[in-house]
């Protein structure tokens, strides 16, 4: 069981190790290589599932058995608690259907056995990042996860703009490292440990400003690996050239490890998410990255820099909640963050099924894709309707928590703050239904477009890992109570009451800690709504069905759909007020026109701020920087 | 207040009577005066003059002639239809008319299923004109024969003088 | 026992049958109302019935290039949506459905209905319907932030202590200290609320997702036969749930006899639509979409913030 | 069924039918003469509402469809297009003198009227143009012939 943790891990590590050796021999053994490596590491971290969510156990592992010596601890050590592991969790997960949904989606490119290594790299980094239990250990992890991410996002670099996106990622990525490692020096000229429960032990003794300022540069590292607020230009630019495949590991698992970070940042190092101005500080980046991305993500026209905008908007809620330091804010963080791996990967593969089947993502090229690729249709409106929390799916269940969060915070402590926090969180979710209202309009439905008349749906190695994450993005949606109890309050617990997680390290240490403030208040309960929206419906549908239909006629000899129906053949042509029905799609960049038109001054304000220069983001980063840190000393 | 300048009227309407006819269910009204609706034929006054088809636009009327039954041969029995689906309702085939024979009625009513519904008809007896005691060429002669005779009295009149 | 009743309450009562007759009704004396206030006879109260019955029996044309399955589910899901929503709104105290944040719900199931609209419009693959999904979408951008306010500050007002979206809460507070409206500062809550009222509806002033003069129906320009009468029920259904949402929010009057009550509740149900709806479709032309977001996102939104703000400061 | 409710669904159907009729007006060329006078109809003095009328704006959804004009020949593919595009069973209701035999404008190389050469109309409403009292008597016999119609369509 000790050893679970570091094999899960190595497992992945050998595996691009083994890959880059044997891998090159044919697509079947790599694909064997790749595969079984993800598989040993989901299974090992689903072994410990059991006793880490359901006893309680916190698993620890001592790096060459240098375990703790007068209750001080030298060695590296990996500490699972059910927070780790619930981030294991969604990473292994995501690992595993990114890796299957690859071998069909990358079929076709050169140097496979280049990318599978990058990817086990990744994987692997990510993992041992959620599952260290040492400050040193995570940057060192950051820093493979960041290089590996940056050579994968330019990895097809004959594509337009590939470099430049990287090379934008690991410019600014490179300051989120830097801060990452000047607060890990910080805290180790301080306190002499790189231990993390044993700078939760004594971090909350030795208030000084040095701390002070090592908090500082550790949120904002983690802020950057999270793509907050000033950072969400790279998450732009690199998702748009990524693989499919890819991009579902940078927006389900890279941010998460920033939301990681974050979580053990203020809950577990330095316990400070009681102070009203960390959670200020943590809430307000929430609100401001949340609403920001979503409204960019409305002017976007390529459907993955849409989603790259919405995934960090996504994790602006994450964020936003978990900062309201309460446990029904951290549960609801920690379900959101779950469920936007599920339907923003999701998303991203099935952009990656419409780039692979039509070659292109512009919104204003696409079209009417709806008739041709019907599964892939079926899919995104699942993730669509996930994303923009629509009951009865997960997204909807997760949002309710966290507005249920924000509001009672709000009621409790009587403070406005919160309830502004509630009322943007409210409007983001209807701007996001707006833009995927946007998308399901331009690609999937109307009119077909040239580009997409040839398209047909995708094969079944890539329908299938879609599928899971559907069938999953439904599941979780309908057991929010049931998942709740089994997964988010211990994982929630864990973070809530860090003593246990010192003395499991350091055992038989005293554990002074912060108050545990913790009432699971409880989901909502679908089932019996679902029941009744089931009966309903399938009434309806009864009814509706026994109805007599005029389905569409083949057209008449001598008719060319789209170019000449005849007059007295056109029943089942759109109407288009008499005229001749010809292309003419509704969608694309202009849709929303009366929303933009009152809005265009902040709509030309953010748009001149994407400048697309590095050193402009880069300028950004370090203004950030500063006024966090000047934030931090003043207030925390 | 200001922008919404119906909304007082509205509200006062509501306990007003509405203004609605009540056709469908009633009657219907009268139309205005001098209203210019469905063309009335008066066969009896028209002389077969033939000026109404002549100033009517949209060509509506037709008179078709066939030969009257068990009348004198060459009388005729001439049929106007005036199809009030292609009437313009100008009422100059009214005013051209000298006998007043046709007049535009009041009547809007005109809804129908089949073109019959539409069509106002009415039926002129031409009669043909009495026989003549001479034919032209029995005139003719008979018109050389007093000229002859004339001749015949001038010559012997001449005659006379001379002797 | 409470099995049975549960059954009842969901098939008669506060539940189906009760939902359906309350939206034909509410959505007849609209019609009549509206004809009255225009000095007109009006049609008969059943209209809204006959319309949607005579859908129903007319040929449904499947357009070509529409995606057959999601042009007929979606209205499915819709009218679903909005009929289960009515579920949640208590009539004289007793509600079919309750979870404990049903005001969220309420919310969410409204956008679903809107969604499912936008959805089956798209599928329609109708260059006037898109125009329609994309003003439907703006609509519902601009009535969905002064209806969380109001829900918010509602919420505030009767959950001191308590986190509530729960209505049932709300209308106990109301039992318990006399109806919200009475209270003066929650006027402006409620004003901006009736301005939500016809925008979530669709009705006249506001209809700019289906403005049938402008852009052919806008949404509906494909539909037609069974799935046009789905859509005209939901209509019908949203403007009862709306109406019943604003008197369970503002006006419960509870007396304590359980058929007063549902009378009462009737009565301002059909209150509340006259001064919402009738009245703006009977003085008002048709807002153009540009228009409609900025009065929403200023006035409504003003008097929901303002009312927003004094209850928080205690008033 | 039980207690014949299938029949019953019919009927009320039937009823409904005639008393929910939605307009749809074609102009097929017209002066614009007769298309004031449809809308007209709707307003409070004449108030076609009574009958169930209302003026949708898509063919689709149409009961009951209003042509005016003498169908140019710029009009005619676009009127056939959008009859073929109503659904079954609807009344085609020409309104005023044109539709039905073109008018003054008979003859003229751009008027391809009347309708009936393209399709079935089922009542005429003669006039130039017809009063709005004239349009509602047209709008009720097509409510008739549309109940007849449906009645057919069940045997």
């Amino acid at each position: 069981m000790e050893n679970f943790p570091i094999l899960a891990i190595m497992t992945l590590f050998m595996g691009a190790f083994i890959n880059s050796l044997a891998g090159r021999r044919s697509y079947k053994a790599r694909c064997a290589i790749v595969f079984t490596t993800m598989a040993i590491s989901l299974i090992l971290v689903l072994a410990m599932v059991p006793s880490v969510m359901g006893g309680g156990e916190i698993v620890c592992y001592w790096m060459g058995g240098w375990a703790p010596e007068a209750d001080w601890a030298y060695g590296i050590g990996l500490e699972v608690d059910a927070l780790s592991l619930f981030f294991g969790l969604i990473v292994t997960i995501a690992v595993m259907i990114s890796g299957v949904y690859s071998f069909t989606y990358m079929k076709h490119d050169d140097s496979q056995v280049n990318f599978y290594t990058l990817f086990l790299m990744l994987a692997g980094s990510v993992l041992g990042l959620v599952l260290s239990g040492d400050l040193f250990n995570i940057f060192v992890m950051v820093e493979i996860m960041t290089f590996t991410a940056v050579a994968l996002t330019a990895f097809r670099n004959d594509t337009e703009g590939a470099l430049e996106g990287a090379f934008k990622y690991l410019v600014v990525g490179s300051l989120g490292s830097m801060s990452i490692l000047v607060g890990t020096i910080l805290i180790y000229a301080c306190l002499h440990t790189l231990n993390l429960a044993q700078i939760a032990q004594m971090a909350i003794h030795a208030r000084n400003p040095v701390m002070v300022i090592a908090f500082g540069f550790l949120f904002v590292g983690f802020c950057t690996k999270a793509f907050m607020f000033p950072f969400q230009p790279l998450a732009a630019d690199a998702h748009a050239v990524a693989p499919a495949s890819i991009s579902m590991m940078i927006s389900g698992v890279l941010t998460k490890c920033g939301v990681y970070g974050l979580i053990r940042l203020v809950y577990v190092l330095f316990q400070n998410i009681g102070q009203t101005h960390v959670q200020y500080l943590v809430t307000g980046m929430g609100c401001v990255t949340m609403f920001i991305c979503v409204t960019m993500a409305f002017n976007q026209h390529n459907f993955k820099r849409l989603l790259a905008f919405h995934s960090i908007s996504q994790v602006g809620y994450v964020v936003t909640a978990l900062g309201l330091g309460t446990a029904l804010g951290l549960s609801a963080g920690l379900y959101h963050a779950i469920n936007h791996t599920l339907f923003k990967g999701l998303l991203f593969l099935v952009a990656g099924a419409v780039q692979h089947q039509t070659g292109t993502l512009d919104l204003d090229e696409l079209g009417g894709l709806s008739k041709k690729m019907p599964r892939t249709t079926a899919l995104f409106l699942i993730g669509a309707a996930s994303i923009s929390g629509i009951p009865p799916f997960n997204g909807f269940a997760s949002k309710w928590m966290i507005y249920q969060a924000a509001f009672s915070k709000a009621v409790n402590t009587d403070n406005f703050f919160y309830l502004l926090v509630c009322g943007v969180a409210l409007i983001t979710s209807v701007l996001t239904l707006a833009s995927f209202v946007k998308v399901a309009q331009s690609a999937f439905f109307g009119q077909c477009s040239v580009l997409c008349r040839d398209a047909e749906d995708c094969e079944k190695g890539m329908l299938v890992p879609m599928s899971v994450l559907a069938v999953l993005c439904v599941v979780l949606g309908l057991i929010p109570d049931q998942f709740g109890t089994l997964f988010l309050k211990p994982a929630a617990g864990a973070a809530m009451d860090p003593g246990v997680y010192i003395s499991a390290m350091l055992r038989g240490a005293d554990a002074t800690v912060m108050p545990a403030i913790y009432g699971y208040v409880g989901a909502w309960n679908p089932v019996f709504f679902i029941v009744l929206l089931l009966i309903v419906t399938v009434g309806v549908t009864i009814y509706s069905v026994s109805a007599p239909l005029r389905r569409p006629e083949p057209l008449a000899e001598g008719d060319v759909e789209d170019e000449h129906v005849l007059p007295e053949n056109a029943k089942y042509e759109p109407f288009f007020s008499g005229e001749e029905s010809v292309h003419s799609h509704v969608g694309g960049s202009d849709l929303f026109w009366g929303f933009k038109e009152n809005w265009k001054k902040y709509f030309s304000f953010w748009h001149d701020w994407h400048s697309g220069i590095v050193n402009d983001y880069e300028l950004y980063g370090v203004v950030f920087l500063a006024a966090a840190l000047i934030y931090c000393m003043l207030f925390v | 207040m200001a922008k919404l300048p119906y909304l007082g009227t509205a509200l006062t309407n509501l306990f007003r009577k509405p203004v609605t006819i009540a056709f469908p269910a009633g009657e219907a009204p009268a139309a205005q005066p001098a209203y210019r609706g469905r063309i009335a034929f008066d066969a009896s006054k028209c002389i077969n003059c033939g000026m109404c088809e002549r100033v009517c636009a949209p060509s509506c009327m037709t008179r078709v002639a066939k030969p009257l039954e068990g009348g004198e041969p060459g009388d005729q029995e001439i049929t106007f239809t005036f199809d009030m689906t292609s009437c313009t309702f100008c009422g100059m085939c009214a005013d051209f008319c000298a006998k007043k024979a046709i007049t535009l009625t009041e009547d809007y009513m005109m809804t129908g299923i089949i073109a019959e519904d539409f069509l106002v008809t009415g039926k002129v007896i031409k009669k043909a004109p009495p026989k003549p005691k001479f034919t032209p060429e029995q005139l003719a002669a008979m018109k050389a024969a007093a000229e002859a005779k004339k001749k015949a009295a001038e010559a012997a009149k001449a005659a006379a003088q001379q002797a | 026992m409470t099995f049975i009743q549960t059954i009842l309450n969901i098939l008669l009562l506060p539940g189906l049958a009760f939902t359906l007759i309350a939206s034909i009704w509410l959505a007849g004396v609209d019609r009549v109302l509206v004809a009255r206030m225009q000095r007109r006879v009006g049609p008969s109260l059943l209209q809204p019935l006959y319309d949607v019955l005579k859908c129903l029996g007319k040929e449904t044309i499947i357009p070509r290039k529409a995606n057959e399955k999601v042009f007929l589910l979606a209205p499915v899901v819709g009218l679903a949506s909005v009929l289960v929503t009515a579920m949640f709104l208590p009539v004289g105290g007793v509600s079919a459905l309750k979870v404990n944040s049903d005001m969220v719900v309420i919310l969410y199931l409204l956008t679903l209905a809107s969604v499912t609209l936008i959805v089956g419009a798209s599928a329609s693959g109708s260059p006037f319907a898109g125009v329609g999904l994309s003003r439907e979408m703006v609509a519902m951008i601009s009535y969905e932030l002064p209806l969380v306010l109001v829900m918010l500050t509602v919420g505030r007002v009767c959950g001191k202590g308590l986190a509530t979206f729960s209505l049932s809460t709300v209308t106990a507070y109301q039992a318990a200290n006399g109806p919200l409206l009475l209270n003066p500062v929650l006027w402006p809550a409620a004003i901006a609320m009736l301005f939500v009222i016809p925008c979530e509806v669709g009705q006249h002033p506001f209809d700019i997702d289906e403005a049938e003069t402008e852009i052919c129906e806008g949404v509906l320009a494909e539909y037609s036969g069974r799935p046009l009468a789905q859509f005209k029920m939901m209509h019908n259904v949203k403007m009862y749930v709306m109406s019943g949402l604003f008197c369970a929010m503002f006006l419960n009057i509870s007396t304590g006899f359980i058929l007063a009550d549902i009378l009462i509740y009737c009565v301002a149900c059909t209150l509340v639509t006259f001064v919402s709806m009738s009245v703006p479709h009977a003085v008002t032309a048709r807002f153009r979409v540009e228009q409609v977001f900025k009065f929403y996102w200023t006035v409504v939104t003003g008097c929901a913030a303002l009312s927003l703000i004094l209850v928080w400061i205690g008033l | 069924m039980l207690f014949n409710l299938d029949k019953k669904i019919t009927e009320a159907i039937d009823d409904a039918a005639s008393k929910s009729l939605w307009l749809y007006h074609i102009n097929a060329g017209s002066c614009n003469g007769c298309d004031i006078e449809i809308v007209a109809a709707l307003t409070p003095r004449y108030d076609a509402e009574r009958l169930g009328c209302k003026l949708t704006g898509s063919p689709r959804q149409a009961d009951i469809v209003l042509v005016s004009g003498p169908v140019t020949l710029q009009s005619r593919d676009r009127l056939i297009r959008t009859l073929a595009q109503v659904p079954e069973p609807y009344c085609l209701v020409t309104v005023g003198s044109c539709p039905c035999s073109g008018n003054v404008f008979k003859g003229s190389y751009a008027i391809c009227g009347p309708v009936d050469k393209y399709r079935h109309v089922d009542v005429s409403v003669a006039g130039c143009t017809p009063k709005p009292e004239a349009i509602m008597a047209g709008i009720a016999q097509a409510a008739a012939i549309l109940k007849e119609k449906r009645r057919g369509m069940h045997e």
